[in-house]
């Protein structure tokens, strides 16, 4: 029994314990601390075990836990996994004990909230990439804005509150209308809130473009895409450095997910009628996104507007409907979660020592703190994808995969590669190398403890699936075979 | 039905005619020579210098909304007790309700000093 | 011949309300007249003195020499007033005196209007009096009549609810608001069976209360010369005066009136047997009624004047308790055999 | 019957009266006892539909509402003026454009 | 014999026992604090508490039954008793909010707790009534008992104003509805809901004069509740009166409002859906957009609340206008979860107030969150609430309300009021942002919370997040109800 409902372990055995934080108050600081990692750990080790049993060869939702939930609105507690959502779940649940140490010593106030928000932040989150029930995956999607509206309003930059209420809106506006497009398929598909069912719904040409485009707004948003990306560099730049992490390496990929989970296989032949859209719209984040983060002064702001760039190739490796570039696309989108995570971080530690993003305060970090300059490093190579690193074979699966399907869209993404490269090695040429101008600079002392742990984890994850992605691929496979027959087959009833 | 009431009518206008003739006759009748001391209000000894509208004891107020209430009770009372015979007991049990309510009121009141004068 | 011929014409039933009207305003405006003078002679004697006995033989014509007076005199109209409301006034205190007496039945089914709902009526006509003294007190615009106006008011109401509950207690009795059955109801045997003695509380409640409702002494704090220097009508003079007295005393003959209908048993004799018979009922009404005017005017000699806060009292505290509690009493008498003896 | 008015002429004078009600109370900028009043008038027309029905259906539910109707009104009427005067003594002024302590 | 005790007017009485229970101890409390309020000051509070406590046992023992009490004018069917009970629960929670709040001002008096259990009287009988002239009644029974209780602050100018508002577009309503109601009755004979659904569906009834009755009964019921363009005295009302009485106005009468609608239009006009559902999609829009805009703008809490109300009550009436057992299980859900909402929201105010404060600047929250995590968390569980943000309750409401709109078709209402939802977001959020972001003022007033409402204050925050977790049970007893009957 207690082994059975492995995913509502995941979910709720974090949410428990950032209860059990917050109700230990701020004035237990270690307490809480331990505590907190305790939390983190034990539901790591819970998803593990959801790895642990994976079945691969399958396409069928695995794990699956289905009561009733609200009976009267035939809305039921219904969660699976399978390849698509499985190492999401297992991304949440790992990044928040990187969160819970990275924040060890650099959070003086608040900090039981501030451990609090995250731990129920990832229960939270791996509730969206399990949930199969269209309102409990709204329930999920909605629930997270609330720890991440306070995590970027209270312990955030000077322009915290604007930001934190720029993404609240902006994210909830967007997602409202996935709302109404639910109940619209709820009605249609005979009472069911079954995403399964949903997948089954027959439904005519117009109804599917309006779906496809409240889907759009909410995932759009989310993930985010260009136009609708403009809250994302705010909240990052205000975000503190955790909030940040988990911001680019889970909350974004909510909105790939969601496409995923919901807008393809629920309105294939809308994605097919839209796709030129959206294909447009990678486009022009990998492009236009990228230049745009090469005049940025700001060092998160520019690793904000990278991870648009990035999420780009993600968008753009489902929306060819090709099996590689969307298992590119997956693996895009793990990599990135490492990446970000890792450069926010990183950008952390500095901001840590020297309370500043600006490019131009720093210089020469490299003599002063080789340890971290050989992480940021090895980042940077994974940020502009050079082969070895995770970002190498998502980006080329993508790529590769797209340059099948339609060439043209494959070499401008590809210019995408080049000025990604540019503005990473830039930033990275400016910020470690050369000389040290500032005197801050000089006095800086390289990672500690916790920083190194942290680093050096998602260092040798980006380098292990850099050098052997099959596993990675193996579970996604089945799944991404299913959802592309899914697609392909017109829902429009004759 | 309307028919008993036209005497009322008729008498209505009779009794206007017979109030306002002699009104209107002793206008015409008596003297007329009016001076300003003769047209100031009485008063006892001293100018009368200001509106004697002005002010008045809020209790007559509240005498004036106990009676509204009051006043009302009775207006259920009377369909009631002329059909008296015809609503048996029911009737009159629903009534003693209806006065035992009526009569919580008026302790609260008798009791909240609302009907003294002093 | 003339006669029928006059009955079938349209406008016979207007004329013969006409007539009846006239044969009710007439009599009763005399006695209004000699209830003045009446008022002043028992009084008089009542404490061993005269009373009016120059006007004619024993001052029997004191009462037309007061209204031709009053006819010539000076109709004064104070400079703040709003004259309108202040010659409405008077009007408005006569004109619903008069009204009542529609309902009056002076024999079994003879009135000048016979209503269904004649208690009904009037009540609410006699309740549109204390609009008059109001009106007055407030056009006046003298202190003293303000302050009489509302006096008179407050007393008004108090008693009209007390007044309302003893009604109620003679319909559950006499099951309608037609006074004629009402009249009808107490018939059969003698006084024993008119309403005073099972209704006693209610009797001596709305005759008390239609000697407050009147303003008259010991109730007369409204006017209280020595006090308000006569309340509400203190800036009138001439006929305007008259109407509110005539007002006044047409209202003390209509409640003796209507207290002889409603407990006395109306135009029924005290004994049901022969030498009582042979009077017509419209005497013992009327002889019904002068003696309780006569008790007006004991009460008047007898009883000093109340003050307010003690008229406010028995008004509230006493007569308001005492009729629910015996309309209760009523009720259970009805709905046990006890009955017989109300019916 | 000749002589008596009709529904409709009892349903339009209480539609008028209803409608000189409401007037009352949104036009009036003078006075708040004259908002008490119009939304007297109001009742009183209510009143006047109710009778005129029960007498055209031959119900008497109508004028049983009627007798409520009264009741209500005059409780009404009872606490509007004490709310009314309890203002009045606070503010000294019954005016209603005086009556604007809460806006925004 | 039986016959002779229990005429038939009297038949079945018991079904209206909780009815008769409030008002006999109503008066009992009257009495008692009369002779002996004095000498022992807690013993009207005490006694309401055991009035409301005992009335919703015997609703609780009348659980499951069907009938209708004195000749079919007091209905006991199963909306009633949920809908009793809860406006039973909602009383308790002002009277257990109540006694600091009401004891620092000098209101800990009889009269209070008298009028609250009166007003708790007419909205029980506005729920089981079913006749125009019983449910008329419970009607003003509430309202005169309200515009008394806002009133009953003598000495606080603002508190009479609220009052005088209150009273004169309450008398407003009260007549409009009547004269919707004496239509009513002109078309169909009957003061009866059964009666009167059975007559409009005999008479083919004159549209014209049907549209007219129910334009006025609908604006009469949109007074009550507050929906716009009839909303005016909302803000004034809530922001002048003493917030024990907003607090009070706020949740038990809107479930009594909602009863009308179930009683007058869904039961009684059943046959006319379609004109009533049109005046509700006018009314619904025209409240989501005046009470999320104008709500930006308010710096007063309370009146910011007010406003939010408007608003709610657009979205309740979304509900009502899909007209089917549905939609309308789904609005007598919302209201039940705003009058929980709305019961914490003013509940913080009144935690944080104390003698001669107000805590109703959305100022005076400022920092929260710094100097008590645990209130501010609560109060961030109410925004969030009120914003329909899951995993509260305020999202299971707006779901409900939504799917039964989707359902009925009314798709792109549907999309204006979530958009209205967002904009209600943005004002919501402030509250959030004063009480975590902001710094705590230099002058701000010393908290002086007591256990009391602390107390009942968390419970009611708990109950939003833990109805938004596990709505089912409650839902489905809103469905269940609203099906019994329809």
């Amino acid at each position: 029994m207690w082994t059975e409902a492995v995913l509502s372990q995941s979910i709720w055995v974090p949410i428990a314990f950032g209860i059990l934080v917050l109700a230990l108050g701020d004035k237990r600081a270690t307490l809480v601390r331990w505590v907190a990692l305790l939390g983190s750990v034990v539901t790591f080790a819970i998803t593990l075990e959801i790895l642990a049993g994976f079945d691969t060869r399958t396409a069928a939702m695995q794990f699956v836990e289905r009561i009733p939930w609200i009976p009267a609105l035939n809305i039921d507690y219904h969660l699976g996994v399978d390849g698509i959502s499985l190492w999401f779940v297992l991304l949440t649940s790992f990044l928040t004990i990187l969160v819970v140490i990275s924040s060890w010593t650099n959070v003086e106030r608040r900090l039981a909230q501030f451990l609090g928000a995250f731990l129920i932040m990832d229960g939270l989150m791996i509730g969206v990439f399990c949930a199969l029930d269209a309102i409990l995956f709204y329930f999920f999607w909605e629930a997270t804005l609330i720890p991440m509206f306070l995590i970027i309003g209270v312990w955030g930059g000077p322009r915290r509150v604007y930001a934190t209420i720029k993404f609240f809106l902006y994210t909830f506006l967007g997602s409202v209308l996935m709302l109404v497009a639910l109940l619209y398929l709820h009605f249609h598909s005979g009472g069911s809130f079954n995403l399964l069912t949903f997948q089954n719904t027959p439904l005519g040409m117009v109804a599917q473009i309006w779906i496809f485009l409240a889907f759009f707004l909410a995932f759009a948003v989310k993930i985010p895409m260009w136009p609708v990306h403009t809250w994302l560099p705010d909240a990052h730049v205000e975000a503190p450095t955790a909030g940040s992490v988990i911001l680019a390496a889970v909350m974004l990929k909510m909105g790939a997910y969601g496409f995923l989970r919901l807008s393809l296989p629920i309105t294939p032949d809308a994605s097919h009628h839209l796709a030129w859209l959206m294909v447009l719209l990678s486009l022009i984040a990998i492009v236009y996104i990228a230049l745009v983060a090469i005049v940025q002064q700001d060092m998160k702001k520019l690793v904000a507007y990278s991870s648009i760039a990035h999420m780009g190739f993600v968008t753009l490796g489902f929306f060819v409907f090709d099996a590689t570039a969307m298992e590119g696309g997956i693996i895009q989108m793990l990599s990135h979660g490492f990446i970000s995570a890792a450069m926010f971080l990183c950008i952390g530690v500095l901001y840590d020592r020297m309370h500043t993003r600006d490019i131009h305060a720093y210089g020469g970090v490299a003599n002063v703190m080789p340890i971290f300059a050989s992480f940021m490093m090895l980042f940077a190579m994974g940020n502009v994808g050079l082969p070895g690193t995770s970002g190498f074979v998502g980006e080329f699966m993508v790529v590769l995969g797209t340059y099948q399907v339609q060439p043209w869209a494959a070499i401008v993404a590809a210019t995408g590669l080049i000025t990604g490269a540019g503005y990473t090695l830039w930033l990275f040429k400016r910020v470690i190398f050369g000389p040290v101008i500032h005197p801050q600079v000089a006095a800086l002392q390289d990672l500690n403890l916790q920083e190194f742990l942290v680093l050096g984890s998602l260092a040798v994850l980006t380098l292990l699936m850099g050098v052997w992605p099959a596993p990675f691929l193996d579970i996604v496979h089945a799944s991404v075979q299913h959802l592309l027959t899914q697609v392909a087959v017109s829902k429009i009833p004759a | 039905m309307l028919d008993h009431y036209l005497p009322v009518l008729i008498f209505l206008l009779v009794a206007l005619v017979v109030g306002i003739v002699p009104l209107w006759l002793g206008s015409n009748l008596g003297p007329k020579r009016p001076d300003s001391e003769k047209l100031s209000p009485y008063e006892c000894g001293f100018e009368a210098f200001e509106d004697a509208r002005v002010k008045f004891d809020v209790r007559y107020y509240l005498v004036a909304i106990l009676f509204i209430l009051f006043d009302l009770e009775i207006a259920f009372l009377f369909p009631w007790a002329v059909v008296f015979d015809a609503i048996g007991v029911t009737g009159f049990l629903a009534m003693m309700i209806f006065l035992a309510i009526l009569v919580v009121g008026f302790i609260y009141e008798w009791k909240k000093g609302a009907l003294e004068w002093e | 011949m003339v006669f029928a011929e006059l009955t079938s014409t349209p406008w016979w039933p207007a004329l013969w309300s006409l007539l009846k009207i006239v044969a009710v305003l007439v009599p009763l405006l005399a006695a209004v007249a000699y209830l003045t003078l009446a008022e002043r002679k028992v009084i008089g004697y009542m404490q061993i003195r005269l009373g009016p006995n120059r006007v004619g033989f024993r001052g029997l014509l004191q009462p037309i020499a007061d209204a031709l007076k009053l006819l010539f005199k000076e109709v004064v109209i104070p400079t703040n007033a709003n004259r309108f409301l202040f010659l409405t006034a008077p009007v408005l205190a006569f004109v619903p005196a008069m009204l009542v007496w529609a309902a009056v039945p002076f024999g079994p089914d003879v009135a000048i209007a016979n209503m269904n709902a004649g208690l009904l009526y009037v009540l609410a006509v006699a309740g549109l009096g204390v609009y008059g003294i109001i009106v007055a007190g407030w056009a006046s615009n003298s202190k003293y009549a303000f302050l009489g106006a509302m006096r008179a008011a407050a007393q008004l109401v108090a008693y009209e609810i007390a007044m309302g509950f003893a009604l109620v207690g003679v319909l559950m009795v006499a099951q309608s608001l037609n006074l004629s059955k009402i009249v009808a109801a107490q018939a059969g045997g003698g006084f024993w069976s008119w309403y005073w003695l099972p209704l006693f509380p209610f009797f001596l409640v709305y005759f008390i209360s239609g000697v407050a409702e009147t303003n008259r002494a010991p109730f007369d704090v409204a006017e209280g010369e020595s006090e308000i220097v006569a309340g509400f009508h203190v800036e009138y003079s001439g006929m305007g005066f008259a109407l509110f007295f005539l007002a006044e005393y047409a209202n003390m003959i209509f409640v003796s009136l209507l207290t002889s209908v409603l407990f006395l048993g109306g135009w029924y004799p005290p004994l049901a047997i022969a030498p009582f018979t042979w009077v017509p009922g419209i005497v013992w009404l009327l002889l019904k009624t002068a003696f309780l005017l006569y008790v007006f005017l004991w009460i008047r000699a007898t009883f000093p004047r109340y003050r307010y806060d003690q008229i406010m009292r028995l008004g509230w505290k006493v007569f308001i308790p005492v009729t629910i509690a015996w309309i209760v009493v009523i009720g259970i008498a009805l709905e046990t055999p006890l009955r017989s003896l109300l019916r | 019957m000749s002589g008596q008015p009709t529904l409709a002429a009892w349903l339009i004078l209480g539609a008028l009266l209803f409608s000189i009600g409401v007037v009352g109370i949104f036009l009036n900028r003078k006075n708040v006892i004259i908002l008490l009043m119009a939304i007297e008038i109001l009742l009183l027309a209510v009143n006047i539909n109710f009778v005129a029905f029960s007498r055209y259906l031959g119900n008497l539910e109508g004028q049983i509402f009627v007798f409520f109707i009264l009741t209500v009104a005059a409780a009404e009427a009872a606490i509007g003026l004490a709310i009314l005067v309890v203002y009045f003594r606070k503010r000294h002024s019954i005016n209603v454009d005086d009556i604007d302590e809460l806006r925004g | 014999m039986k016959e002779l005790l229990m005429p038939a007017l009297l038949h079945h009485w018991t079904f209206a026992i909780p009815e008769i229970w409030v008002l006999v101890m109503a008066c009992a409390v009257l009495l008692a604090d009369l002779f002996w309020g004095q000498r022992s000051p807690h013993l009207a509070a005490l006694l309401s508490a055991v009035t409301i406590l005992g009335a919703m046992l015997l609703t609780l023992a009348q659980w499951g039954l069907n009938g209708s009490a004195f000749a079919g004018q007091l209905l006991l069917d199963p909306f009633t008793l949920v809908a009793e009970l809860s406006v039973e629960l909602l009383s308790l929670l002002v009277l257990l909010y109540s006694p600091r709040y009401l004891r620092e001002r000098s209101l800990y008096r009889g009269e209070v707790f008298v009028l609250l259990l009166f007003a708790l009287l007419g909205s029980m009988i506005m729920i089981s009534g079913a006749n125009l002239l019983i449910l008329y009644l419970g009607l003003e029974l509430l309202a005169l008992s309200q515009y008394a209780l806002v009133a009953l602050q003598r000495d606080n100018l603002r508190a009479v104003e609220a009052a005088l508002k209150y009273f004169i577009l309450g008398a407003l309503a009260s007549g409009l509805l009547l004269y919707g109601m004496s239509l009513l009755y002109g078309l169909t004979g009957s003061l009866d809901i059964a009666h009167i659904a059975g007559g409009l569906v005999n008479a083919g009834a004159d549209n014209f004069v049907l549209t007219m009755a129910l334009v006025f009964v609908v604006a009469g019921i949109a007074f009550k509740l507050g929906a716009a363009p009839f909303h005016m005295w909302i803000p004034d009302a809530y922001q002048g009166a003493p917030t024990v009485m907003t607090l009070f106005m706020a949740t038990a009468p809107k479930v009594a409002a909602f009863a009308l609608v179930l009683r007058i239009l869904a039961q009684g006009n059943a046959g006319a859906v379609e004109i009533w559902q049109q005046l509700f999609v006018a009314l619904a829009v025209a409240s989501l957009l005046i009470g999320n805009v104008v709500a930006i703008a308010q710096s007063n809490l309370k009146r910011m609340l007010a406003y939010s109300t408007v608003s709610n009550i657009g979205f309740l009436s979304l509900g009502i206008v899909a007209g089917n057992a549905n939609g309308l299980a789904s609005a007598f859900y919302y209201v039940l979860v705003y009058a929980l909402m709305a019961a914490a929201g003013f509940g913080m105010i009144l935690l944080l107030s104390r003698e001669g404060f107000e805590a109703e600047d959305i100022a005076d929250f400022a920092g929260l969150a710094q100097r008590r995590p645990w209130y501010a968390l609560l109060m961030l569980i109410v925004m969030f609430s009120m914003a329909g943000v899951p995993p509260t309750v305020g999202f299971t409401a707006k779901l409900a309300v939504f799917q039964a709109l989707v359902q009925a078709g009314y798709v792109p209402l549907a999309v204006f009021a979530i958009l209205m939802a967002v904009v209600g977001a943005f004002y919501y959020l402030r509250v959030v942002k004063v009480m975590y972001f902001d710094p705590v003022p230099q002058d701000a007033p010393e908290l002086a919370p007591d256990a009391l409402t602390r107390t009942v204050l968390g419970l009611n925050s708990v109950a939003l997040l833990l109805l938004g977790i596990l709505p089912g049970a409650l839902l489905g007893l809103c469905f269940q109800a609203l099906q019994g009957v329809l």
